[in-house]
């Protein structure tokens, strides 16, 4: 037990659980702003893959740290317009169009790293984003060392928060984007086109994704690895209805995941020789499903999700 | 300003021809990455070929990979068909395999005529199993299945590895995560000698004319469909909503369990965690190639099957990094889907001015 | 008020509009115009082709030919950019849907800013729109709480938030496509009162209706539609019912009428029923049909009448009290056995309860019995012997439509009913249970209904009317009941009721006060 | 046979990953001095291995290198049914008629040697240790790893832990902090993203299998290192002479053969404890020393 509270008393450990978070945090908001529009995006872990390997490569190639953060977010849009296109004015099925952009991202990303490089014994190295180090402020007790370990990625990420809260809650834009999902010929209506809002956000929802593989290859880590997503993006596509649709349930639930994730690992090495490392692995996932069920009545869908709109359909 | 009309009745020629031009934009596009990639396009076309058609063994091997293929595919596209929206397949593969290995390894000794239906049934079960919760979720609570079964694949995999890195684990296995073999008397019969192909692919086969029978001539079938169109009038009509859905479910995940029974005791002989390289996730995408109609599923299985063998092959052949295979899969995938839509509609393109597009 | 037509500036003018989809001519060369303060009621049959001659006024279709052409601010007639209903709003054009356009989630203020304000916008100014929506609800009489979420509004609010959004934009020309459809006789009155005040200030409305008193009542003008050619274009002064559905049918419509025939015993008992939540609850309900008569239940929407359906329907149980049919307890039934009990239910909403779209319509038809034997030998279904029932059905209730296989989905909203009669009449229930039968009907299919209904009372069935048109209720009913905060009154005999007391007693009066 | 033989060889994970890559780089130089041709398959899921495998063999490829572990039924079937074909493949079990050769990297010596290093330079006596699963070619280089520790250092603790991966460097990161966290000052690197934390944190690791000094400067202390070249080039020799059997190419990987190696950053380690290594260096290349073979799970020790 007073393991549990030292695990828990530990700035590291809130740093941890915030660096864990950070590109769920993307991911997360990119997946609500899309559903916010009616369209659900399964391309997401093969987008978080695109902006990883994209954005890597440009900084492997010389554009500097924040042009990689450009590049991987356009990458990202670049399958959030492929995604898009599919969904939006064709009508396809969500699901699968965003298993198809899953796919094709990935493998896309896969082959042109192998084609580039295929000599490569061991991954090359770019120089990744260093934590931030504000003098005065990280010399805080507990706030500070939890806080400022981190790169700017993660400020960016809670920024991302804030400014999609506000642009959903307090602009005009945010209100059309809320409209489109529910009801999108309560937007035609009003003479907005409903095509241009949804493509719109579905490939700014899809750029925000791609930062989240941005971080894994420039922040987590300074090289792009094969598998290294790693399910990050369905978690996020979890966490999106764990979220109710709400940015900042979706911040609270992303650092909840992350600080389960970071708790784990710490307690593996306390307990880890009699319960089983899955257990733990697991736990996130049985939460997630727990929260699932406790949130499900209250939860208000966008009544438009998965639902395809044709202009004239009756 | 593109604009689509209806088109209900679609004649056999277009069923037929629309795909198949499909197919031919989707080797074209892929074309793309072989120059990039250096290949003489022609020569990597004809290696594609050769790879899944070219001889006894690289066609047994395209069949091979379609059996898995084809139960993820109907588990997907029966779930679909009720709109129960079933994306945990891969989940219930494993769990399917790990049944059968549990039970096929040695907890019962038997002969093959007892043993491989028990061992199926077992792993249908489980796999069914494994949507009962996702399934009474959503119409007890309300809880959205798309989410709890995708979890569940998570939590599935993570057990798998539990049971292969604890009580299932192979004591001779020196070490490594995998379970104990499979007893010879609970190994699907093979198909060929030498070859690979085994009686999954069967089992595929009478599962795919199973599920079409059910959906066209059957009251089951009738309600299913009732449901997936609308479920409000069909519980006004009497319909029990409830029960079909629950029925729905374990089919679902029965038949995804029956792919993962047919990879450890059709193929492998035994239990990995990495088993399935996302034969789950692919069901979707065949379910939805084939317009979620249960013999189009098959095919839609072969052509995946065909495509990725091929270009496998051709990969190895050439020595171009073998993710190409995966790439033009994918390519195939969108370009196919995309096709879908002129099966279902006259794609006119007109002036701007008129811009109404009408469907259902 | 006047039933001339002012002599103001037109407003708007349709020349030769022509639309096809396919080889039907949903429009056939249609022109009408519209000049300021008038209203015009649009009539027609289902599919006559009203409602999409409004959308080719407010650019959701294209017309093939024609223009469409508004006064602009200078006082010229501009011609409409086609296929923008962006530039229909902007032209002053506001329209309020056959269904509405309303995003649930948002308020009703939110619902009616969307739009108007620059998207890019990083502020939305809703102090100033709250004032100048004041002045509007004030000036208009169109009162809702702005900061109410739709999903919580009456029908009835949602439409006026649905007129206040066109108003808020300086609408010129105000379209509604069957305003009324789906509200009480209060609500449609309020209605009413309204849209003439607004045209007294100068607004161009039209209206589309399938009601003809209240064309009559409200209208300036009415322009009748057929087969997607205009057949008239006329006053309403000097026109009569009968002349009007005439024009419309092509043909004279029978009125269906009730003969007096003696009620037998009691069927179906319901006593002491309480169930649901909400405003829509039921409070200890008795409710005792007799066999041959038909009992009307009156009320506003909202008042019960949703939850009454659903228990008889066995869509939900009774939290207390009991159900019986004939003697037989049904009180937890579902709704299999409320059907195989002889309880026929045609169900408000044909569209989303009534039948699966894209399923055939002889599918459709066999939905309810599919698990009996006629239709299904050892768990398969019987294809001929399916068929062949559809095809007698199609013929024997005159169903409209391509064939046995065609999809119900494509079916007008009269000929989907006819299916829903077909299926549910056809077994010879002995109770029909038929919530708004004729909502939104034109006036033929609506007497094909009222035929049916009166058919199976004939047959010596009990027959439970929910309508909120009065003159059904009293056309056909032996008995009424008010239904108010789900509490149902002892039936009175129709004849001691007229259209006043049975208003005032949907208003929650007492049988006394409102005597 | 004459030069170049056709050499293929089948990874079921991209080159990338430290195991293979010692492969790799051993096939690559043999391909560069005009041996052998080489083509490889790389992240090749178990369910399609034995069709690789039968592919290269159709092929007909002279030799086919790989890794047979989870699929050790198969692979030796396929094998046994092209014995024109010669295989090497990584394995845990011993060889087989007629063709199926097998190693595995045996570096628990070099292994051994680290921990020495390892053991005397710790400050805080806790070493953090991430690996990928606990199975025998990893277990043994960290006992080995430890029982070196603990000879220069009785009182050196562990913390071990296992993320399950053979490839989640951002994981293998965080494992890595929590074991700072805890109060380790020297991490066991057997996976990619250990290193990255300790340099992160400014403290010391310790390399397996690939040599990473150079992209970690200063962080890394010590290293085991693996050479498949002694392995490949036996086979390769053993291929073109038509004299290949189906042996052990285990003892190739040890330190005798040129198949393993220890080495040490001098600047960073004791300069006592360095020379306790070499010392042992010799006695283990001179046989006078073996370091124990121990299979089982390691454990936390704290
Ligand atoms: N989007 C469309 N695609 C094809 N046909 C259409 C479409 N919309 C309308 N039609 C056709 O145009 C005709 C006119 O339909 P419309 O909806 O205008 O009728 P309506 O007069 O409004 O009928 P109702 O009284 O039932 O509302 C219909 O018969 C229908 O077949
Ligand atoms: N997408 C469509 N394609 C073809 N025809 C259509 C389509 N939608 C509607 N129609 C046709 O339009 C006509 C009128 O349809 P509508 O839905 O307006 O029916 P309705 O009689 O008005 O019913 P209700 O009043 O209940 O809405 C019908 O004949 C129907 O066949
Ligand atoms: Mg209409
Ligand atoms: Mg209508």
């Amino acid at each position: 037990m007073s393991d549990i509270l030292e695990i828990l008393l530990n700035a590291n450990f809130w740093a941890a659980a915030l660096r864990i978070a950070t590109p769920l945090i993307f991911g997360v908001i990119g997946a609500l702003v899309c559903e916010r529009a009616g369209v659900l995006n399964l391309g997401i872990e093969g987008i978080f893959t695109a902006g990883a390997m994209a954005g890597w490569m440009a900084v492997w190639l010389g554009t500097g740290l924040w042009g990689g953060v450009l590049v991987a977010a356009l990458a990202g849009g670049f399958f959030g317009l492929i995604h898009a296109i599919l969904t939006v004015p064709l009508g396809l099925s969500q699901h699968v169009s965003g298993i198809g952009v899953t796919l094709f991202a990935t493998s896309l990303s896969y082959f042109i790293y192998r084609t580039a490089l295929p000599d490569v014994s061991s991954p090359p190295r770019i120089e990744a984003f260093k934590p931030l180090d504000i003098p005065g402020l990280s010399d805080l007790p507990f706030i500070g060392p939890a806080l400022f370990q981190q790169t700017p990625l993660t400020f960016l990420a809670l920024a991302i928060v804030a400014v999609t809260a506000f642009v959903l809650y307090r602009t005009p834009l945010g209100l059309a984007i809320r409209a489109v999902g529910d009801n999108p010929s309560a937007v035609e209506s009003q003479g907005l086109s409903v095509y241009a809002l949804r493509m719109g956000t579905v490939i700014a929802g899809s750029a925000l994704m791609a930062l989240g593989g941005a971080f894994l290859t420039m922040s987590a880590f300074d090289a792009f690895f094969f598998g290294m997503v790693n399910g990050r993006g369905w978690i996020c596509i979890a966490l999106t209805v764990f979220a109710s649709w709400r940015p900042g349930k979706a911040l609270i639930g992303a650092l909840l995941f992350g600080a389960f994730d970071a708790f784990q690992v710490r307690l593996q090495t306390e307990v880890g020789s009699f319960i089983p490392g899955q257990v733990f692995l697991m736990m996130p996932y049985i939460l997630s499903i727990a929260a699932l069920i406790l949130v499900a009545r209250k939860a208000d869908y966008p009544r438009a999700l998965l639902v395809p709109y044709f202009r004239g359909q009756r | 300003m593109i604009r689509f009309e209806p088109r209900e009745p679609s004649s056999l020629p277009r069923l037929i021809l629309i795909p198949v031009a499909a197919a031919i934009v989707a080797l074209a596009l892929a074309a793309i990455p072989m120059l990039f990639a250096g290949l003489s396009v022609f020569n990597a076309y004809g290696l594609m070929l050769t790879g899944a058609f070219g001889s006894v063994f690289a066609f047994t091997e395209m069949l091979t990979r379609a059996a898995p293929l084809i139960l993820t595919g109907l588990a997907a596209a029966l779930a679909f068909r009720a709109k129960l929206w079933n994306i945990g397949a891969e989940g219930q593969l494993y769990a399917g395999a790990l049944a059968a290995v549990a039970i096929g390894s040695g907890m019962i000794d038997a002969p093959s005529i007892v043993l491989i239906p028990l061992v199926v049934f077992c792993g249908a079960l489980a796999g069914g199993v494994m949507m009962l919760g996702p399934t009474l979720l959503k119409t007890r609570l309300g809880v959205d299945e798309v989410v709890t079964t995708l979890l569940l694949n998570f939590i599935i995999l993570l057990f798998v590895q539990m049971m292969l890195e604890g009580p299932m684990k192979d004591p001779m296995g020196m070490g490594w995560p995998q379970s104990e073999p499979m007893l010879d008397e609970a190994m699907l019969p093979k198909l060929m000698a030498r070859m690979r192909i085994h009686g999954g692919l069967i089992i595929a086969f009478i599962a795919a004319i199973g599920i079409h029978i059910l959906l066209k001539r059957t009251v089951w079938g009738f309600e299913i469909r009732a449901v997936g169109e609308n479920a409000n009038a069909a519980r006004h009509a009497g319909i029990p909503v409830t029960a079909t859905f629950i029925r729905v479910g374990l089919f679902s995940g029965a038949l995804a369990g029956l792919a993962g029974v047919g990879e450890v005791a059709g193929l492998k002989g035994y239990l990995t965690a990495d088993l399935s390289p996302g034969f789950g996730y692919s069901g979707i995408v065949v379910a939805m190639l084939a317009g979620l109609s249960p013999l189009g599923v098959v095919i839609a299985a072969l052509f995946i099957a065909s495509i990725f063998v091929g270009a496998d092959s051709m990969s190895r052949a050439t020595g171009v990094s073998n993710y190409l295979a995966d790439l033009i899969v994918s390519m195939a995938l969108i370009c196919v889907l995309i096709s879908g839509l002129f099966l279902r509609f006259k794609v006119r393109f007109v002036g701007a001015k008129s811009t109404e597009g009408v469907s259902k | 008020m006047t039933k001339t037509s002012p002599d103001a500036a037109v407003v708007l003018k349709l020349d030769g509009i022509t639309k096809r989809f396919g080889a039907l001519t949903a429009n056939g060369d249609v022109s009408l115009s519209l000049r300021k303060g008038e209203i015009l009621a649009l009539l027609g049959e289902n599919g006559a082709g009203k409602t999409t001659l409004m959308n080719i006024l407010f650019g959701h279709y294209v017309a093939d030919e024609g223009t469409v052409e508004v006064l602009t601010e200078d006082g010229s007639l501009t011609e409409l950019d086609p296929g923008s209903p962006h530039a229909a709003l902007n032209a002053g054009i506001g329209m309020v849907h056959q269904h509405f356009t309303l995003a649930e989630n948002l308020t009703a203020l939110e619902n009616i800013l969307l739009g108007t304000e620059p998207l890019l916008a990083l502020k939305s100014g809703r102090a100033r729109a709250r004032e100048r929506l004041s002045d509007l609800m004030t000036g208009s009489g169109l009162i809702v709480d702005l900061d109410a979420r739709i999903s919580t509004l009456s029908v009835g609010e949602k439409q006026r938030v649905e007129i206040l959004k066109a108003l808020y934009r300086n609408a010129r020309v105000l379209v509604l496509d069957e305003p009324t459809a789906v509200l009480t006789p209060q609500e449609s009155d309020t209605l009413f009162a309204t849209l003439k005040k607004l045209a007294a200030d100068g607004l161009g409305i039209i209206f589309i209706s399938h009601k003809l008193d209240e064309v009559i009542a409200a209208s300036h003008r009415v322009a009748v539609l057929r087969g997607g050619r205009k057949v008239a274009d006329q006053p309403t002064e000097g026109c009569d019912k009968r002349q009007l559905a005439e024009l419309m049918v092509g043909k004279t419509v029978p009125e269906s009428t009730r003969d007096s025939q003696v009620p037998g015993a009691a069927r179906l008992i319901l006593s002491s029923v309480t169930t649901g939540a909400g405003r829509d609850a039921l409070h200890s309900v008795d409710l005792e049909l007799l066999s041959g008569e038909i009992l009307g239940i009156a009320g506003v929407s909202g008042n019960g009448q949703g939850t009454l359906a659903k228990v008889i329907s066995g869509l939900l149980p009774p939290s207390s009290g009991t159900i019986a049919l004939d003697g037989e307890v049904l009180t937890s039934a579902d709704a299999r056995r409320m059907i195989d009990t002889g309880i026929a239910r045609i169900p408000e909403d044909r569209h989303k309860d009534g039948i699966v779209g894209p399923m055939s319509v002889a599918e459709n038809l066999a939905i309810e019995t599919i698990r009996k034997p006629q239709n299904q030998r050892f768990g398969f279904l019987r294809f001929e012997a399916i068929a062949r029932r559809a095809k007698d059905a199609i013929v024997a209730y005159d169903i409209r439509c391509q064939g046995d296989k065609a999809p119900a989905r494509l079916l007008s909203g009269g000929n989907i009913q006819k299916i829903v009669l077909a299926r549910t009449l056809d077994a010879s229930p002995s109770v029909v249970l038929a919530a708004q039968p004729s909502r939104g009907l034109d006036v033929g299919a609506t007497s094909d209904v009222h035929r049916r209904l009166l058919e199976a009372r004939a047959r010596g069935a009990g027959v439970i009317l929910i309508s909120e048109d009065l003159d059904e209720l009293l056309r056909l009913s032996d008995r009424i009941a008010v239904m108010h905060r789900g509490n149902l009154s002892q039936p009175d005999k129709t004849e001691t009721l007229d259209r006043a007391t049975l208003g005032l007693r949907m208003a929650g009066q007492s049988k006394e006060q409102a005597a | 046979k004459d030069k170049p033989i056709k050499v293929a060889a089948i990874y079921t994970v991209p080159v990338e990953q430290q195991w293979v890559s010692r492969i790799n780089k051993a096939l690559k130089a043999a391909e560069e001095r005009g041996d052998i041709t080489y083509t490889f398959s790389e992240n090749v899921a178990n369910t399609d291995y034995e069709r690789v495998m039968r592919e290269y063999a159709e092929q007909g490829m002279d030799l086919v290198v790989g890794e047979a572990f989870a699929v050790e039924r198969a692979a030796r079937k396929v094998a046994a049914e092209y014995p024109d074909t010669a295989f090497l493949m990584g394995s845990s079990f011993g060889a087989a008629k007629p063709n199926f050769a097998v190693f595995d990297n045996w570096i628990h010596e070099p292994s051994y040697l680290t921990g020495m290093i390892a053991g005397a330079t710790t400050k805080s006596n806790i070493i953090g240790m991430v690996g990928g699963y606990a199975i025998p070619e990893v277990n043994r280089l960290m006992n080995a790893f430890m029982e070196g520790a603990l000879a220069t250092n009785p009182d050196v603790k562990f913390l071990v832990t296992f993320i399950n991966s053979w490839y989640d460097p951002p994981k293998a990161k965080e494992s890595a902090f929590a074991m700072i966290d805890k109060g380790a000052d020297l991490l066991y690197a057997e996976r990619f993203g250990v290193s990255d934390a300790a340099k992160e944190k400014g403290i010391l690791a310790i390399g397996n299998v690939i040599d990473t000094a150079g992209d970690y400067p200063g962080t890394i202390l010590s290293s085991a290192l693996w050479h498949m070249e002694p392995t490949v080039d036996k086979a390769i020799a053993a291929v073109l002479s038509d004299s290949f059997e189906p042996a052990d190419y285990g003892p190739y990987s040890f330190m005798s053969y040129g198949g393993g190696s220890f080495v040490v950053d001098e600047t960073l380690a004791p300069a006592d404890a360095v020379a306790a290594a070499k010392e042992k260096e010799e006695e283990i290349l001179g046989g006078l020393f073996r370091v124990n073979v121990n299979d089982s799970e390691p454990k936390s020790t704290m």
